[in-house]
């Protein structure tokens, strides 16, 4: 390398990092029953033994009562919206194209909502206390994943009244 | 300053691998089980909650998020958070209550450091341009600091084998600890090196757990008529983050969190030290000028089990469970982050 | 009781989306200098240092208060790092101030900041994690849903958000600090950039910046004999609650107005658009304005929208209550300063040194951030005169 | 209903990002010089050279801004052996961290000595840069020291 050659180039300003670390997650106990149970194409939450509210998923406590939920009760793949938006910029990773909807949903039997993606609808005429259901993929598909179920579609159901959603 | 009172304290068992415990499920135990000793059912018995974690050890941002939810923090508590050991958070809650915003407070940490690679890890925490791009390890650090310990003639091998020694047999006596048992320091000294002039013994094991302390006034203490350890002092000090700039074979900022929590006024009887590396507690220990007569680690210390976030509380814990339990009057307690002893914290606690 | 404190110095940098000029420490060193400057001291009068941040994430540095402490003169000294999400940069103020409060310091420096750009805000926020579906678009598309209700609730306007994104816009036109200099800003302007999650647009949204916010709290002795005018610390208040609780309420979170009528109460507020005169309050996204009115009690619940459309929180339009006249969140974000900045900012004002976002005579200000799924709040209320 | 046996879900993942750093005028200065094989310290408040450059003095916190030259020789003053290297270490065979005083800096630097044995190491011992084969303005251009003997 000569000096000259040295010299015309411009001084060091920046540097690129790149910090990659591996990991092995292993999931916590209330969540992999949540998930073995998806395996198996149930949806299940789990029921404060304090207040009786239904969590899902859950995390392995009441967080309203701080205290641990041990009783897995099975939930109806049918929810109702609770609320949601429309997004027009995609998801980092993710196929699907814009716009979508994400809703947050709750399942009939749980007090709580959940996100997931709201297909095969009118967006315009998605609101608030609409009935939805699951729709799965095949179920040699199924995995320990939220995703065995591909998105929820519109039911020709009645509305819940906003104030008894999650009631 | 107002003498706060330490009337609780859990912590779990060290394992190399909690598996299947998220968050919640690690923290919610220990804080049980320390608000239950006073009787207390929830954060909402307490004025003020402070927890330490670091998201990085699983690789997942906000951790401690979900760790409210092992609080019963409805109706909303009053709460902080630092990235720090949880040594750090019980700092915070004891400026709260200096400050007369809180009488008592619930102080926890958590750590599950089996996802990830420890050592590398901590590389993160080290100069971002000069020293992580190099991978530099936390043990090929703390072994450095060793050998420069070893060539000053300040220790001897067998000095830092006689430490692991007696670390695990104390041990044995900890139901807590991952690691524990008799091992004289020929045996230790046969072994091979493992990052020169390191033993493997001489490293503290990767734990994950976590551990809960409940603290309050003394008068609140005394209206509730439980037992209770006394923090007599509490200061903690950093040093410089270039390795080459510091003097490896002292720990000039744990001398002076010593001298501000009060050490040098009147005896310990008792130490905990959190030294992850042998060699570290004989740095400690000179640099809190702690002689022979001193029980030193009488849990085995970190040697015998660190959980990471968590470890330093327990420290502060396993001292303040011994005055209340009547076995000591006086002794201290000592907390570390960053590489080789880069920032230390002490704490004084006395029986009443 | 609390010792007497007090704000003598408040230091930040530029706001822009990268600093491409300074290194980490650098950035965070631009605003220490800046706050000792302006309360007119040197290194070593500082006692203790305390920094806050957003996840390490963010820069790939872990515990980032080891490799600072050089930076921020810490060597020898203690240094204490607080992360409570993003509503960290108002928690590292209190906690700063808990220092002096206590008595057991006299002179404490606090900085926050972030330096974004060193990555992607989207995935520092929300890395992709096994067995968690990864669904969230960025924090917005957390939030819209959430927004959507307080609209149906309310009956706001539609364009009540469109009218905070331009006012906030217009106000960081005064404040040369602020990231986004947007002069032709117009209704027509922020309603016709792209929808990102319904009802937000991209301009309802706040930007990704760099930028690192200092303040020097003093205690009472030293405050009185500080260069400038000290803003004393009235009142200081954090609340937490859980992510996700049956029941919960999402749109006025019951954590906000606990925290807020706590703050009140130690600082005499009764009537808050009464009795503050402006207030730097956390609105990352346009439609927060009127949810975080009626949350703080500025306005009745489901009214806030109608402060918003007067132009009561406007200081272009003469409003009674400016709200963010530094152009707030949504002009400047790095997140992990962004609550500092708002806490620095209401005593700038109140110092009366706010150069040309000063609102004439103020005494009294909030300054407020929040952090998490809007769970997590620190606020203060800093005052031109001593309690 | 019954709870279901609970299997142990565990998966491997990769949390990274490739951080793209400003450096700001000190450590540019000296990736800089390293980028043409040049190695520079900066004058500490005390007059001590610190390599690599400290941004803010680590006694005073004064702003630093004089550089100065060092050599591309020194001297171990610590080390430790790497036997067993970790997959992200950058050299794959053993190798030791050291701490390493060059010629003309008061404060050591900390970097690698491949030394191909342990037995080779020993404090005091002189060293000397090993450069990468393409510098590009990074601290791994300097891709270790190797022990270096001075000529009779």
């Amino acid at each position: 390398m000569t000096t000259e050659k040295t010299e015309e180039r411009e001084p060091i300003t920046g540097m690129e990092a790149p910090l990659y670390l591996k990991y092995k997650f292993t999931a916590g106990e209330s969540t992999a029953k949540f998930l073995s149970q998806l395996k198996l194409g149930r949806l299940t939450g789990q029921r404060c033994p304090i207040c009786s509210q239904v969590y899902v998923p859950a995390r392995g406590s009441c967080a309203r009562c701080g205290v641990a939920t041990n009783e897995t009760v099975e939930l109806s793949d049918k929810a109702t919206i609770q609320s949601f938006t429309i997004v027009h910029i995609p998801i980092p990773g993710n196929a699907l194209q814009p716009p979508y909807i994400v809703a947050n949903l709750v399942p009939d039997g749980a007090n709580i909502s959940f996100i997931h993606l709201l297909s095969e609808c009118d967006n315009e005429a998605v609101h608030i206390g609409m009935r939805v259901e699951a729709v799965w993929k095949p179920e040699e598909e199924w995995d320990y994943a939220m995703e065995n179920i591909s998105y929820f579609r519109p039911l020709d159901e009645p509305d819940v009244p906003i104030d008894e959603i999650g009631r | 300053m107002k003498d706060i009172a330490v009337i609780a304290f859990s912590q779990s068992d060290s394992v190399a691998d909690a598996g299947a415990n998220n968050e919640v499920e690690l923290i919610m135990p220990v804080v049980s089980d320390a608000l239950g000793q006073v009787g207390f059912k929830s954060a909402q018995d307490v004025d003020f909650t402070c927890s330490g974690s670091c998201d990085y050890l699983q690789g997942a941002a906000f951790a401690f998020v979900s760790g409210v939810d092992a609080l019963g923090a409805v109706p909303p508590i009053k709460e902080s958070h630092v990235e720090m050991d949880a040594a750090w958070a019980l700092y915070e809650s004891w400026l709260k209550i200096q400050m007369g915003q809180a009488e008592s407070a619930l102080i926890y940490g958590f750590g599950k450091s089996s996802p990830g690679e420890l050592p590398h890890v901590l590389t993160l925490q080290m100069d971002p341009y000069y020293v992580a791009p190099l991978w530099a390890d936390t043990i090929g650090m703390a072994a450095l600091q060793a050998r420069t310990m070893l060539d000053a003639g300040a220790i001897t091998e067998e000095d830092m084998a006689n430490v692991v020694s007696r670390s695990r047999r104390n041990a044995l006596s900890n139901p807590h600890a991952q690691l524990s048992g008799d091992y004289d320091v020929e045996t230790l000294l046969a072994e091979d090196t493992y990052l020169s002039p390191l033993r493997r013994h001489d490293c503290c094991p990767s734990s994950d757990g976590a551990s809960a302390m409940v603290i309050c006034t003394v008068e609140r203490a005394r209206e509730m008529g439980v037992k209770y350890a006394v923090i007599r002092g509490i200061d903690h000090r950093i040093e410089t983050h270039h390795l080459g700039a510091r003097d490896l074979t002292v720990s000039s900022s744990t001398r002076t969190a010593g001298e501000r929590a009060g050490v040098f006024e009147a005896p310990v009887e008792v130490a905990e030290l959190y030294a992850p590396f042998s060699h570290q507690e004989l740095i400690l220990s000179r640099s809190l000028d702690l002689d022979g007569d001193v029980d030193i680690n009488p849990s085995g210390g970190v040697l015998a089990g660190n959980m990471m976030m968590a470890s330093g509380l327990s420290r502060i814990g396993e001292v303040a469970q011994r005055i209340m339990a009547g076995d000591y009057q006086r002794g201290l307690a000592h907390a570390t982050s960053g590489a080789c002893l880069q920032h230390n914290l002490v704490t004084v606690l006395e029986g009443v | 009781m609390a010792e007497l404190a007090a704000v003598i110095g408040i230091g930040q940098t530029k706001y822009q989306t990268k600093r491409g000029d300074v290194s980490i420490a650098g950035l965070v060193r631009e605003a220490a200098q800046n706050a000792l400057i302006d309360a007119g001291l040197e290194w070593r009068d500082i006692d203790a240092v305390v920094i806050g941040k957003a996840p390490d994430m963010f820069e790939g540095v872990v515990m980032p208060e080891t490799y600072l402490t050089d930076a921020l003169g810490c060597n020898g000294k203690p240094m204490l790092r607080v992360h409570t999400a993003g509503s960290v940069g108002g928690s590292t103020a209190l906690v700063a101030a808990s220092h002096v409060q206590s008595g057991v310091f006299k002179r404490v420096l606090t900085v926050t900041f972030e330096k974004q750009s060193e990555s992607n805000a989207m995935w520092a926020l929300s890395n992709p994690h096994p067995f968690s579906p990864h669904l969230n678009a960025g924090a917005g598309g957390y939030f819209a849903p959430i927004i959507r209700e307080y609209i149906r609730r309310s009956e706001a306007p539609y364009d009540a958000g469109i009218k905070v994104a331009v006012k906030d816009r217009k106000h960081a036109l005064r404040n040369p600090l602020a990231h986004l200099q947007l002069p032709d800003i117009s209704m027509e302007m922020v309603e016709q950039s792209p929808m990102l999650w319904e009802p937000l647009r991209f301009l309802e949204s706040c930007p990704s910046s760099d930028g690192a916010c200092a303040l020097v709290i003093a205690a009472e002795d030293l405050a009185t004999q500080a260069p400038k005018k000290p803003a004393w610390i009235r009142g200081g208040a954090m609340r937490s609650e859980p992510t996700m609780y049956a029941g919960r309420e999402e749109v006025n979170p019951q954590a906000g107005r606990d925290c807020a009528k706590d703050v009140y109460s130690q600082a005499g507020v009764t009537d808050p658009r009464r009795d503050l005169d402006c207030a730097e309050v956390y609105v990352p996204f346009s439609w927060y304005e009127p949810m975080w009115l009626e949350n703080l009690g500025f306005a009745p619940e489901g009214e806030g929208w109608k402060l918003t459309m007067e132009g009561a929180t406007s200081l272009d339009e003469g409003g009674d209550i400016p709200w963010n006249c530094s152009g707030g969140v949504l002009s400047s974000n790095p997140i992990g300063a962004s609550g500092m900045i708002r806490f620095a900012e209401a005593a700038r004002q109140v110092r009366g040194d706010a150069d040309d976002h000063q609102v004439e005579g103020a005494k009294l200000a909030l300054g407020h951030a929040y952090g998490g799924g809007a769970q997590f709040y620190s606020m203060w209320i800093v005052g031109s005169e001593k309690p | 209903m019954s709870d279901p046996q609970t299997e142990v879900l565990s998966q491997a993942f990769e949390l990274g990002f490739t951080y793209t750093r400003s450096t700001g005028p000190i450590v540019g200065r000296f990736l800089t010089g390293l980028r043409d094989r040049q190695i520079v310290g900066i004058r500490g408040s005390d007059g001590r050279v610190i390599v690599p450059p400290m941004e803010y003095d680590p006694v005073t916190a004064a702003a630093l801004d004089e550089f100065v030259p060092v050599g591309q020789r020194g001297e171990v003053t610590t080390w430790s052996w790497v036997k067993y290297p970790r997959e992200k270490h950058l050299l794959d065979h053993p190798f030791a961290w050291a701490l390493i005083q060059l010629d003309g800096a008061d404060i050591p630097m900390l970097h690698m000595v491949d030394a191909g044995d342990e037995s080779v190491m020993k404090t005091g011992m002189k060293v000397e840069v090993r450069w990468a084969d393409e510098p590009r303005g990074h601290i791994s251009d300097i891709a270790c020291f190797v022990p270096f003997v001075e000529e009779a």
